[in-house]
């Protein structure tokens, strides 16, 4: 199934893109996502950050799917 | 009210939305420090993950709500660029009584800082701009050290 | 800035006073509650004896200064009548960190509870109007108290 | 010596001025003036408050003089 990752700030930069397209297995959780984004993407793999699904913190163990609004989100700094 | 926006934080139009008749209007305002690490800074930019912000705002309201019985809170939060001086947040908090007002403020300020997807560029003289990375706790984690 | 006026407060105009440079900017802001003790208040006069009040503010200032290095702090206070909502008291501390602005601002409006000579009448719909008696604490009983 | 004391609020109201003008025995102290004002003015018997001379708070044991600035505190209500 193909999912998009949203990026944002310093792993918007590195990646060069707003968001990902990857071809993920079914019911895939977002630690297989993020071995396949550390393959295809090898900027990814020193990078710290935090999963959101639709727009909510998850941990890795989430499994996700073609319709979920799926978000990697760096250390933030706002305020 | 909450609201991201590229456009100048008016404090006093945000005060005039604030429940004046509940005794206590707190108000916590973060602005661009010229410095930073020791570093002179020129700019700052923000950037959001609106929708998702937005969402943690209203979550941080009901749990200031919850905790301290406030009757209204409010989060403005600028994304874009901003100048040295310039208001990057706004929280305002409004109850009848002012330890819960101000402490609702610096709740609020501190979850923002935690779980709201805002990221800040420092922009110096000399150079590109590097993007500060602040907070990476867990959401686990994050329950217990706000769980005052 | 230490201020005491008859004229409505303008909380744009104060915070524009404010050291924005600084990074965090807190404000307590108290307004007149429509309702004191179960019963309905319909306006509130304050009195205040001006030289005594206004050196007051000066020494919580400085014991601000003194115990959270903020840079900055503003205190203005309203004397005469006042209607619902009306803002009484305007506290505005600018500081480098935003845990010392809000703790400024939280010291400060209760040491004026404690030590600025000011009072306040109450007036409802009935009635002649009532001098509220809060702070009666000794010099030194107010030491122990505030010294956190 | 005459010595003059400020009113406000409600011991303002109370004595229907803003200050009063006593009569004290040279080198007295707050305690004494206490006890003539009581005696002139009834009202304040029961009246709670606190001393301030020359903009400052006191203890009843400060003496005062005819050039000091006398001023008596009921409860403070402001904020």
């Amino acid at each position: 199934m193909i999912v998009h990752v949203k990026l944002f700030a310093s792993a918007r930069e590195r990646a060069g893109a707003d968001q990902l397209e990857l071809d993920l297995p079914i019911n895939a959780d977002l630690f297989e996502l993020r071995k396949i984004l550390n393959d295809q993407y090898p900027c990814f793999r020193e990078m710290t950050g935090r999963w959101a699904v639709n727009l909510e913190f998850v941990p890795e163990s989430t499994r996700v799917g073609a319709v979920d609004e799926i978000a990697w989100i760096p250390p933030i700094s706002g305020g | 009210m909450f609201l991201i926006t590229n456009l100048t934080i008016d404090i006093a139009s945000i005060l005039s939305t604030a429940h004046r008749e509940d005794g206590a209007v707190a108000t916590f305002m973060g602005t661009v420090r010229d410095h930073s690490g020791g570093r002179s800074v020129t700019a700052l930019q923000y950037s959001v993950y609106a929708p998702m912000a937005l969402k943690s705002f209203e979550q941080i309201a009901d749990e200031v709500k919850a905790k301290w019985g406030v009757t209204h809170l409010s989060i403005v939060h600028r994304f874009g660029r901003l100048k040295v001086g310039e208001i990057s947040v706004a929280v305002t908090a409004g109850s009848p009584h002012r330890r819960e007002a101000l402490a609702a403020c610096a709740y609020a300020i501190d979850r923002i800082k935690t779980i709201s997807p805002i990221w800040k560029k420092e922009f110096y003289n000399d150079l590109e701009g590097i993007w500060v990375e602040g907070c990476d706790a867990s959401p686990r984690e994050n329950a217990h050290v706000h769980a005052y």
